[in-house]
């Protein structure tokens, strides 16, 4: 029993981190809104330098090999800076995805070299997200029906573009028509990638959430520090202390979560339904908490356009709902608790070792 | 204790959503945040004022029907049922009317009262300077007198509608040598002034709902003074009273809500999996609805002779609360559309993103909350300041 | 429409609350606890000389003939001082039912005069309470099965003690046997009884939640402006300030819900449940919000014996649950929401006029 | 990142659970407040002693395991699971024995540690003054050095398990011209030294949890003085920090607190009508383990090497609310039933009412919740001291 971070993931961490905080800065993330793709090529490049995008694709199959475990705090520091986020999704999401559908599908295995060269881009759509960020700069897409998974390109989509309350979003709607040419996997097996999508797709959203979060409460935190009023920092007020405090003690019990929901996602990612929920909704509540709170801080100045802290409260808002939303996550771990045969007790927060971290 | 209504408060009640039924208009009013909305609703003003609608609790000489606060809140249920445009001019009707009734002098009564209720004056309010917030005795702008004329140097900020607004009201310090609450004054300034400069502020939605006023030598006559020198923070105390009071947060917005939130609800019934959200759902309805009896009953004594006290500090943090729990029901509600701008949302779904946004600031403005609990802490529960 | 009490009721108000502000202290409350019967006599004769257990009895019948909105402030000054609660309960639920039930039976009729009289005591069951509080002392009851009513006198039946968290309590578990001869009512006129009783059995909680709390602010006040800490009264901290006002706002906003349901028992009690609910959920959640504060704000003091805290934080935990928890009446006024037809805009805060303060 | 036990682990985890089944005492002891319980809960100290399950953390020499914080949370979670005993000695155990770990000379952890390990030796604590609660610094009461004893005057307050136990540790004053942190010592009393009152304190379950204790020219030798003199802040700041850390509020009860709660709500399940309880129970069980696993994280990073830190003042508020919340939830599903004392409840729903009053004292020992928020605000979020 080790729960902790190996000094290479610590110090990958620190240098994903390091990049960030100097490249995806509010002027630049500024800069993108006005832009119509979002997008910060710069950055997209520096990124997939470290190799991030393919870090979840298994070695034999040209990727980094590496697990969820590795990415979480990767994840983390991209909420931190409030990056906008599609690499997010492409390194847990996409890639992932396409290689599983490359071990037995000729079609994804011709694309995945191409996606892992940085050729071309793939958009993921789910059942349980309405739209597609980031969709219209995408090649190809891979796209529910039932449990279905279906692979099409571009040109066999319609594509039209929705407005987010985010400006660092670029959503669209997908209308498209599924076939039998497009199908590459179905059944049980579909169901099975779907789910795991979801799961890998809301850790993705429960780290950056973490990270959102903490990026909040330090934007409060220092302007409550610089703001003075009644001829002292308003920082210096019990009560402005505690709403800190407050968020800080709800993301304090968010990350445990969190990160027990990285490594079951990586030793047993079909089990991995409820340590999931649990740390999406934790990171949620910590994520909308801050906003909340950071917002009361930063008083009329946090209700400008001007101030930066709408960057980090919008995406929180917006990804809070991602990939399955605090209800849908909820009930997932209701359902969870109420079978029969669930494991309860003070002996189980690992769930049951005999089988390996199984929560079924 | 009679909870019910009089006939004559039903036939008034009657007489407003008749006029309402006819003139309400039937498609939504741009936001008065943009320049071409914020005519539109100044046309709506003047609309109201044709009907004598512009703010009925005034006494007919200023355009007002003289009624009662009773019929006050009748009049706003029917406002909000009919689903009509926001009050562009409420700075101007709800804040400073009040105020002028009680500190004015008869010619600036007739003078402002009545180009008020018409709308053809729409006002800002000039509380905050950068800097003060919360704390209004921190001001720095100066009013110098000069013979007849007061010379304004200095400036304002968060100051709501002064973009396209016409007049704005604000206090500066008339009396250089004064500290804190002392030697500051309630003046006038209209905003097409020379030296007067606007510079608007965008909100979180994009749209420039409040400015920055700078005042450079600015020189409005001595007659725009309300009150007597020196008396400004008085005055602003009492305006702020209102404004933390019922006037400006009518009950009817709040039941309009938490009503539109009970069909949200209805509309999503089966496919909703939140635990909690019923509960939430009922909590808004039952706290809109103790604001409605709580402002009638406040109301009532009014209507008797009564004044309104410390306990509208509550009222300031209940109902902000209150928006802020509606709305984030709503989103939840919403789930993955939540974050959907209004254009592309189905219509049971428009305003709540928006209104979201809105009623961040509620917490925030007229006082934070935080200033309202230290108030409600000292002056109602009479705890020691600090 | 004027929401406010009259001269006289704001009078007799303050008569009572004068009274029992002088004769409940702390002190005889204590003193009531090494009792068996719990009672205090002396109170109860000063109560009885001001009328208050007949007030809610028709004048024809020998009673005041007053109504709910004249005895609602009565009840709430009985919560204000933690008075132990038996008397409330006589008024608005014992006297009313019994001269109810006169109207139409014979031994109930007889039974009237004696209780208007103080010459007997009544205790009237109820599905929705477990036990019957001071039952002991009881000479008749009154006792549902299912819709029907039953009058059984006290060597009918077996009664058991049961232990409150509340000293000030006296529970009873009554059992016995329903027989033709003890039916008084029965069918949709015994129903439309208990619904009544409910709905004044709760307006009798719900005031005195109402006074609980407002007392509970007022020691909790007076301790932090006595008690110093780091050199000052703890009572100027923000922290502590923002706990009391956080109780005040609740129970500022508590009130008009009570006084409306005061008023809609006394003009249309047969279509009060909905404004009922809403008073006893908003009254309890003040109760247990001011319990929880004052207990904090007095630190380890509120958690003795000694601290007269206790009397009036085990009062309000034991009177939230009774006559409905929370979960009831929520779930009442929710089926009243959503039912068909439900009148829920802003011009329906007091229902449909034209049939005077309808909610049904 | 491994989240799976070790061989060796595992084995740990069998001999502990299958310890506990032969030896945990079918029937519950009586409450250890009570002189009768406290006698049972002392010999249950002594039994498993007779096993060296007294403190597992702690070296062989002193009766222990040499068992690192993650057996420690193994043997903690079979505990709970087994339904054992309260520890009668956690003020020795979890409080005073870390600290004389790290202060006490090798001649103190001898004598001291041992026979705490082994139950012979109960301990009070005696942190707290009138007057002075969370605020340490403001101690009176006096220590005074006269040849090798000190003598010893005033009065300790709130101080648990007094009213039995053997042994109480406290903070005097020794240098009677200093100031609020300055000239404390840390000291250890023998509670049936001559001049030693104790005085019961009921609590809110009538029973007397903890005491007031009088001084009165009470002589102790020198060499009960832990660390130097004038260290004592230092030293109780230490301890105070292994309070609020993990060692006293072990994640498996609260764990186990959350598995009754399920098993409560499973049972009423039919006729729950609250709509927001399955919402707070979820909330209860994640909340729960989510304080379990920050715990197997802290443990990971103590058994490497690593410190704890200001977070410890976010676990403090965490468990705390949380109790609270737990039991609350549980009297909201046992509604009007939830009033009854434990004698008059059937099994399901015993406990939850005498757990609720426990579960108030949480947010305010310890350290105030409120101080505590200052703690984290200041020291991890380095906001300014007011």
């Amino acid at each position: 029993m080790d729960f902790s971070f190996s000094e290479e993931q610590l110090e990958f961490h620190n240098a994903v981190a390091s990049m960030l905080r100097n490249e995806v800065t509010p002027e630049r993330i500024r800069a993108r809104w006005d832009t119509e793709s979002g997008a910060d090529a710069e950055v997209e490049k520096q990124i997939a330098e470290m190799g991030i995008p393919i870090m979840l694709v298994p070695e034999e199959q040209g990727g980094l090999g590496l697990t969820a475990v590795d990415i979480v705090l990767i994840a983390e520091a991209a909420g931190q800076v409030a990056l906008p986020e599609s690499i997010i999704n492409d390194a847990l999401v996409c890639a992932p995805l396409l290689a599983e559908l490359a071990l037995d599908n000729e079609r994804c295995a011709q694309l995945l070299p191409q996606l892992l060269a940085g050729k071309i881009r793939l958009g993921v759509g789910h059942l349980i997200n309405p739209y597609i960020n980031f969709g219209a700069d995408r090649d190809w897409f891979i796209l529910p029906q039932g449990d279905e998974v279906h692979l099409v390109a571009r040109d066999e989509v319609m594509l039209t573009p929705v407005g987010s309350v985010d400006p660092s979003r670029r959503l669209v709607r997908v209308d498209w028509t599924a076939s039998e040419k497009s199908c590459v996997a179905s059944g049980n097996y579909g169901a099975k990638l779907w789910r795991a999508a979801l799961n890998r797709g809301a850790l993705g959203a429960a780290a950056q959430l973490a990270g959102l979060a903490q990026g909040m409460i330090e934007r409060a935190v220092n302007y409550s520090m610089d703001r003075e009023q009644f001829g002292k920092a308003i920082g210096s007020f019990q009560a402005v202390k505690h709403l800190m405090a407050d968020c800080a003690t709800r993301l304090e019990f968010a990350r445990p979560p969190l990160y027990r929901s990285a490594y079951t996602v990586s030793v047993a990612a079909e089990r991995a339904d409820y340590a999931i929920s649990h740390a999406k909704v934790a990171t949620g509540e910590a994520a909308l908490l801050a906003a909340r709170n950071a917002m009361q801080v930063h008083g009329a100045m946090g209700y400008t356009w001007e101030c930066d802290l709408q960057i980090w409260m919008k995406h929180a808002w917006a990804l809070d709902k991602a990939w399955g939303d605090a209800g849908f996550h909820k009930n997932r771990v209701h359902q969870w608790l109420l079978r029969e045969g669930a494991l309860t007790g003070p002996e189980y927060s690992f769930g049951r070792q005999d089988e390996e971290l199984s929560y079924a | 204790m009679d909870l019910s209504y009089t006939p004559d408060e039903q036939a008034f009640r009657a007489e407003v959503r008749s006029w309402l039924e006819t003139h309400v208009p039937k498609t939504p009013l741009a936001s008065f945040d943009t320049e071409a909305g914020f005519e539109q609703h100044r046309e709506w003003e003047k609309t109201l004022a044709s009907g004598n609608w512009g703010m009925v609790t005034w006494p007919e000489a200023y355009g007002g029907r003289g009624c009662n606060l009773i019929e006050w809140l009748i009049f706003e249920e029917e406002y909000y049922r009919a689903g009509a445009p926001g009050r562009v001019n409420q700075n101007g009707i709800f804040l400073l009317g009040p105020t002028l009734m009680e500190y004015g002098t008869p010619e600036q009564k007739a003078r402002y009262l009545t180009k008020m209720a018409s709308g053809e004056e729409i006002w800002a309010q000039g509380w905050s300077e950068p800097g003060a917030g919360s704390d209004m005795a921190a001001i720095r702008s100066t009013a110098r007198r000069e013979g007849d004329e007061y010379v304004i140097n200095g400036q304002k900020i968060w100051s709501t509608r002064a973009v396209y607004a016409d007049w704005v009201f604000c206090i500066f310090r008339t009396d250089p040598d004064s500290e804190r609450h002392k030697g500051l004054s309630f003046i006038f300034v209209p905003l097409d002034a020379p030296g007067v400069t606007v510079r608007p502020i965008r909100q979180l939605d994009g749209l420039p709902g409040f400015a920055e006023i700078f005042f450079d030598d600015v020189r409005v006559p001595a007659d725009n003074l309300l009150g007597d020198e020196g008396q400004g923070w008085r005055i602003a105390m009492a305006t702020a009273g209102f404004e933390r009071g019922l006037m400006l947060r009518s009950p009817a917005r709040y039941k309009n809500t938490a009503k539109r939130l009970l069909e949200l609800y209805r509309s999503r019934d089966n496919d909703i999996l939140d635990l909690s959200i019923e509960d939430a759902v009922v909590r808004c309805y039952l706290d809109a609805e103790a604001y409605a009896l709580s402002t009638y009953q406040t109301a009532s004594r009014l209507v008797a002779g009564g004044s309104i006290g410390a306990e509208a500090s509550c009222n300031k943090i209940f109902w902000s609360e209150l928006d802020v729990l509606m709305h984030e029901t709503a989103l939840r509600l919403l789930g993955p559309q939540a974050e959907l701008i209004d254009a592309d949302q189905p219509p049971e779904a428009q305003g709540w993103q928006d209104g979201f946004l809105f009623s961040l600031a509620g917490p925030i403005y007229a006082g934070s909350n935080e200033i309202q609990r230290n108030i409600i802490a000292e002056r109602m529960l009479g705890m020691p300041r600090a």
